[in-house]
């Protein structure tokens, strides 16, 4: 009480009470605001995992080493509660109050549109691994990098792999949700159908967070399409799967941007998971190596044994953040944050997530893996170089399973 | 005598109900008419019907030669009309003075627009009907024989020409009454035309200069009070139902 | 016109569901004049329960719904016999605020107990449906209409002809009444919010069978539950019925007809037309 | 004594406008961000405090005030003065529009009718092209807080200035009457439609003015954060925790709340929303009439005014 009393003097009268600060003179504090508690705190908290356990495994490994000196790395973490305008005051408090030396990002395009404002206003670099949405890279920001694929380009293996496969889709429905991811997405996926020849029956914007597919799911039916590809969030592709089944909607083939590649998405629908098409910028696969880990695979077993769940490229993508940040100060040689954001521009590296190099506009590209659940398990079906594992198809009448 | 206040063929009907039927009488001016009937008669009716809070279903009323069927209840207030409330409604969480004040500020012709006149202005609509003490009290506050009283000084701030009390005397004891009725015979000295609607027969009938009874929602009697309190009709309409 | 026919069946067993959502709301509301905002978070409730009683004990979501009724109307009781009695005669601000700060409450309290999670009540018919000619019946959904439509019945019922119904309605009317039946007033207000709340928890069990349930949905919830009572007016149950299809049949051709991003438009212009030229719902009596 | 008040008052106003050049920068944004609460919570104190008209369709002012400024700035590259008449314009548009149908309804329903405005308002928005539909419009960011401080700072002047007006001119004591006794007001000569409209609008005119600087300073906005109807319900809650009907009160109940909000979500993050509900129920069950009241009676009647409280409300 007589703590939060002195944070209360502190904050009306403007001296900076450092105090009750943990941080040590040798720590190197990186800073975030990420959802723990919200709509998609089910999501935020990949972040909050991914972020805490790879900063711990490169302390293991003596932290980081700047110029001749060594650095423990720490984090200090907000719940932005699922708010946008909390989130970027939090970020201010990180830099100017906890004065934190660098920024990991929010998850999500919307917060990760808003935060990197303020990374910008601060010239603090923010690395983030949860806003993919074009929109926020093309805002000619220095600031802000971004370690998931282009949005845009979420659906282009699975339209590659369309052309493949036998018979191919002559006709989709393309649905999606309004928000500044998903509009990416689709305004993406338009121009690759188009080039692939396949036809555009239906394309839906649709409100975020709706729970009833029945009207669109009807339309859908009644437009006999080949295959469905919808751009959505994790609960609305579980009502739409579940509405399906019970309307008995079932097109030779249906992708979603999210859902099937984590493991709740499996739990919730039980066999019904089956036969779903998705798309991953990462599988926790043993070729790829990492400093820290050893590999991806190595990573996923021991995330999976300190938290209890499979990592998904959330996480993947929260652990390349912290380690890009991590070989980006080493780089550079300083703390200076201008000096770290050369450094992150012109990273090169080879982590667990892929390779990290990012782009002029500061997002990385990485080719989207097509997913597909089998048997109540992910499985890589399309690859950079064509077919990995052979993907059921298409899919059978929901009474025939 | 020129009337102040035309009624005519006014008629209101609630889902079901006939309220108010084809009544039609005048109220001259600086007269003192006063109003009668069993409960349910019609007669709160036939204030809201006048004073704007309710639109009629049918007929005229006219206010100076002039038809107001059509104004809202503000314009009319504005014209000059005032009225009491039979459950009685102040501005529970204001002070008495500033009850009194409301009607100052807006009432008749659009009021004073000076809040510290039109203070001054309701501390003397105070102290005519006897409450100038409780100037600063809350209204709430107040006990129900002073409400009644507020209720006639927040009318009369309004400086109306007609003013209309309902039931101003219901509930209070003798003397308070005839307190009342001194009153109300000063404001008639104002030149004020009054309707009074009432419940007790004795007061109403020292005070009116003429006297109308509402029966089911018609006019069934309309003239001298003791002629018209002697007629055989509104005996039986009126104490009959009494008996039963 | 086969969709048009399949878009109709969808508003209305869509409909049914909504109904059960806003039947607890609009009795609380009609009788208690309590505007709840924590309802949605009370169906969320209910849901979690039927699922808890699906996953760990096995017991079928739609026979489990006697049990998590019953065990919301115990929560219920207790809130209002607890809190809600103290702020029953305080300015209606207060209640809108006391009721949006339970809010919080909940869906935080939810989210520590439960995570931020989806989950799903998935028994083996939840998917399957009836085909009738071109036209598909979901399976799910027609039980959950069918427990919609007894439960506003039974509700009427229970209304007109019961005791306790009656000591309700007359509540309504005027706070003592209850009085007159030989119901102390506290305890009769407990037992309405109880219903109201059971009902609210009922509405959650089938809301879980259709769709997932995570700690957030509550608001959302609220807000389609006001919609539906103040189409369908508060002082009778069938009304609710009526508000719910009303809405159900609007949102699903809205989307068919105007676009997927309209149904919001569509239901909330709905209310606030109907707010303004039918205040008392559209089988409510006109003032 | 009225000059001490006074003397009080502008010292106290000289010290808040101070903070920029002293404060730390997470003050100064805390500062920004208290103020235009505080603003947003006058505002409905027009509607909802004198009026007796409880709003919730204040953060559909705040909104469009927000939208008019991004609006203004992004699509038409319009200085951000322009920007702001342009908000206060649709709100008060929206204010007669909707406002007259609206108004005529009463207590619930009223509120309920508002609430589903604020809906309809974040539906169609996310909808429009020119609004950037549910995405929302990304703002020329600009690095001066301190600007945004003092414009916050006074805005809520304004504000109060116009809320003590309300408090001794005939205006104000319309709102009061209508606020007590609608029929009652009306049959004093109290052009209540009129009233009630004027008083949505200028309650719509500075929830707009607040929405406009906010969306400049976060230089970010779309429907869901725009129309945030718990935003409308943080105002309420400020105004009635402060006191609604009084000229301070709002302020206090802005101030305090912010405070202790901004306390939790920075010291215990994941449990502040849990406490901050707590601290609603907890409130309304113990002072339904707001510190503004509190403070007048607490020191005649002492502990006694929570039991008193309970006791005058319960059943």
């Amino acid at each position: 009480m007589s703590n939060m009393t002195m944070r209360l003097a502190g904050a009306l009268f403007g001296a900076v009470a450092l105090s009750s600060f943990p941080a040590m003179a040798e720590d190197l504090v990186l800073g975030a605001s990420v959802q723990l508690t919200g709509p998609v705190a089910n999501t935020g908290r990949y972040y909050k995992d991914a972020y805490q356990f790879t900063i711990d495994k490169i302390n293991e490994a003596g932290g980081v080493k700047v110029g001749d000196k060594q650095y423990k790395l720490a984090l200090k973490l907000y719940d932005n509660q699922s708010d946008v305008n909390l989130s970027v005051r939090q970020y201010t408090q990180l830099i100017s109050q906890d004065k934190v030396n660098l920024l990991l990002g929010p998850f999500a395009s919307n917060f990760a549109l808003a935060d990197s404002a303020v990374s910008e206003k601060y010239q603090v670099p923010m690395v983030q691994g949860g806003g993919a949405s074009d929109q926020i890279f093309s805002r000619k920001f220095k600031y802000i990098f971004g370690t998931l694929a282009p949005a845009s380009n979420y659906f282009g293996s699975t339209v590659k792999m369309m052309k493949e496969l036998d018979p191919a889709p002559k006709s989709v429905a393309l649905l999606y949700a309004d928000d500044a991811f998903d509009v990416s997405v689709a305004e993406g996926t338009r121009p690759l159908l188009k080039d692939a020849g396949i036809t555009v029956a239906l394309d839906e914007r649709y409100t975020s967070n709706a729970s009833d597919f029945n009207s669109l799911l009807s339309q859908i039916k009644s437009a006999n399409v080949d295959a469905v590809l919808v751009a959505g969030h994790e609960t609305e592709i579980l009502n739409f799967v579940r509405q399906a089944k019970s309307l008995a909607v079932a097109p030779k083939l249906y992708s979603f941007t999210v859902g099937v590649p984590s493991e709740d998405f499996r739990k919730a629908l039980g066999k019904d998971a089956d036969y779903a098409f998705g798309m991953s910028a990462w599988l926790p696969s043993a070729d790829l190596k990492d400093k820290y880990f050893g590999d991806a695979a190595a990573f996923a077993e021991a995330y999976k044994a300190k938290f209890g769940y499979e990592p998904d490229y959330h996480a993947a993508s929260g652990a390349a953040d912290v380690e890009a940040l991590a070989q980006a100060v080493e780089a550079a040689g300083t703390l200076d944050p201008k000096a770290v954001r050369d450094a992150i521009a012109k990273l090169s590296f080879d982590s667990l997530y892929g390779k990290i190099a990012f782009a002029e506009n500061g997002q990385i590209d990485l080719p989207q893996t097509v997913i597909q659940v089998q048997d109540g398990k992910v499985a890589a079906v399309y690859g950079a170089k064509g077919f990995i594992e052979k993907p059921k198809y298409p899919m059978p009448a929901w009474n025939a399973r | 005598m020129s009337a102040v206040l035309e009624i005519t063929n006014v008629t209101r009907r609630f889902a079901g109900l006939i309220a108010v039927n084809d009544v039609s009488f005048t109220l001259n001016q600086g007269e003192i008419l006063g109003v009668i009937g069993p409960n349910g008669a019609g007669k709160t009716t036939l204030v809201s019907l006048i004073s704007g809070t309710l639109a009629p279903t049918a007929g005229d009323i006219a206010f100076e030669g002039r038809s107001i069927t059509a104004l809202p209840a503000y314009q009319r207030a504005r014209l000059g009309i005032g009225r009491t409330f039979q459950i009685m409604r102040p501005f529970p969480g204001l002070s008495v003075l500033d009850n009194v004040a409301v009607g100052a500020l807006f009432g008749h012709g659009g009021g004073e627009s000076d809040l510290a006149r039109a203070r001054e202005l309701a501390r003397a609509q105070l102290d005519f009907v006897g409450l100038a003490k409780f100037a600063d009290q809350r209204a709430d506050e107040l006990g129900g024989p002073s409400r009644k009283r507020l209720e006639l000084a927040k009318a009369l701030a309004m400086q109306p020409k007609v003013l209309l009390c309902d039931e101003v005397m219901a509930g209070l004891n003798l003397v308070e009454i005839d307190e009342v009725i001194d009153v109300l015979k000063r404001v008639r000295e104002r030149g004020i035309s009054i309707l009074v609607i009432e419940h007790v027969i004795k007061a109403i009938k020292s005070l009116s200069d003429r006297l109308l009874v509402l029966h089911h929602g018609e006019k069934i009697a309309d003239g001298d009070p003791d002629a018209v309190l002697s007629d055989a009709q509104v005996v039986e309409a009126y104490l009959g139902r009494r008996r039963a | 016109m086969d969709l048009l026919a399949q878009i109709l069946i969808n508003g209305v067993l869509l409909g049914g569901l909504y109904a059960v959502m806003a039947l607890g709301l609009a009795l609380v509301w009609g009788v208690l004049n309590i505007v709840n905002l924590a309802h949605g978070a009370f169906i969320m409730l209910g849901g979690y329960l039927s699922w808890h009683l699906y996953t760990y004990l096995g017991i079928d979501p739609f026979l489990g719904l006697p049990i998590t009724a019953v065990v919301m109307f115990c929560l219920g009781y207790v809130l209002q016999r607890g809190v809600l009695n103290l702020i029953v005669r305080a300015p209606m601000f207060n209640t809108l605020l006391i009721t949006f700060g339970l809010e919080v409450v909940l869906t935080y309290l939810a989210q520590l107990a439960f995570s931020a999670d989806f989950r799903t009540i998935n028994p083996s018919y939840a998917g399957s449906s009836i085909a009738l000619g071109p036209v598909v019946v979901p399976v799910a959904r027609l039980m959950a209409f069918g427990v919609a439509v007894a439960l506003t019945v039974g509700m009427w019922l229970f209304l007109l002809h019961s005791r306790l119904g009656r000591a309700i309605r007359a509540t309504a009317q005027n706070l003592v009444a209850a009085r007159l039946y030989g119901v102390e007033p506290r305890h009769l207000y407990a037992m309405t919010f109880g219903i109201g709340i059971g009902l609210a928890g009922a509405a959650g069990g089938l809301y879980g069978t259709v769709s997932q349930i995570d700690p957030y949905i509550g608001a959302t919830l609220t807000a389609k539950s006001f919609a539906i009572a103040i189409i369908g007016g508060l002082d009778n149950p069938l009304g609710v019925l009526v508000g719910g299809l009303v809405l159900g049949i609007i949102e699903s051709l809205t989307v068919l007809y105007v676009g997927a991003t309209f149904g919001d438009v569509a239901s909330f212009g709905v209310l606030v037309l109907v707010l303004i030229f039918r205040p008392s719902g559209l089988l409510g009596k006109t003032a | 004594m009225k000059g001490l008040r006074w003397i009080l008052i502008v010292a106290a106003l000289a010290v808040l406008a101070a903070v920029p050049w002293f404060g730390s920068d997470v003050l100064v944004q805390f500062g920004i961000n208290a103020l235009l609460l505080a603003v947003l919570a006058q505002g409905w104190n027009i509607i909802g405090g004198y009026a007796g008209y409880a709003s919730f369709g204040n953060s559909v002012f705040y909104g469009l005030g927000s939208y008019g400024v991004a609006i203004a700035m992004v699509q038409w590259e319009l200085p951000f003065a322009v920007g702001m008449v342009f908000g206060v314009v649709l709100a008060v548009a929206f204010a007669f529009l909707l406002g007259l149908p609206v108004l005529r309804l009463r207590g619930h329903y009223f509120a309920i009718a508002t609430l589903a405005l604020a809906q309809v308002m974040i539906a169609i928005v996310s909808n429009l092209s020119i609004a950037g539909q549910n995405i929302g419009l990304v703002l020329p960011p600009l690095n001066d807080d301190r600007l945004f401080y003092e414009l916050s700072l006074v805005l809520l002047v304004a504000a109060t200035a116009t809320v003590f007006w309300l408090t001794r001119s005939r205006f104000g004591f319309g709102l009061i009457a209508i606020r007590e006794n609608e029929e009652g007001a009306a049959v004093m000569g109290v052009n209540t439609t009129l009233y009630k409209v004027l008083a949505f609008a200028l309650s719509g005119v500075f929830s707009a003015l607040a929405g406009g600087i906010h969306a400049y300073w976060i230089t970010f906005l779309d429907p869901a954060s725009a129309f945030d109807i718990s935003l409308n319900v943080k105002m309420i809650i400020m105004a009635v925790f402060g006191g609604p009907g009084t000229v301070l009160g709002p302020v206090l109940g802005a101030f305090v709340l912010s405070t202790v909000s901004e306390l939790l979500s920075s010291e215990i993050t994941s449990v502040a929303g849990l406490f901050f509900g707590l601290v609603v129920v907890v409130a309304v069950i113990f002072m339904p009439r707001g510190v503004a009241d509190l403070m007048r009676r607490f020191r005649t009647t002492g502990w006694r005014y929570f039991v008193e409280n309970l006791k005058a409300h319960r059943i």
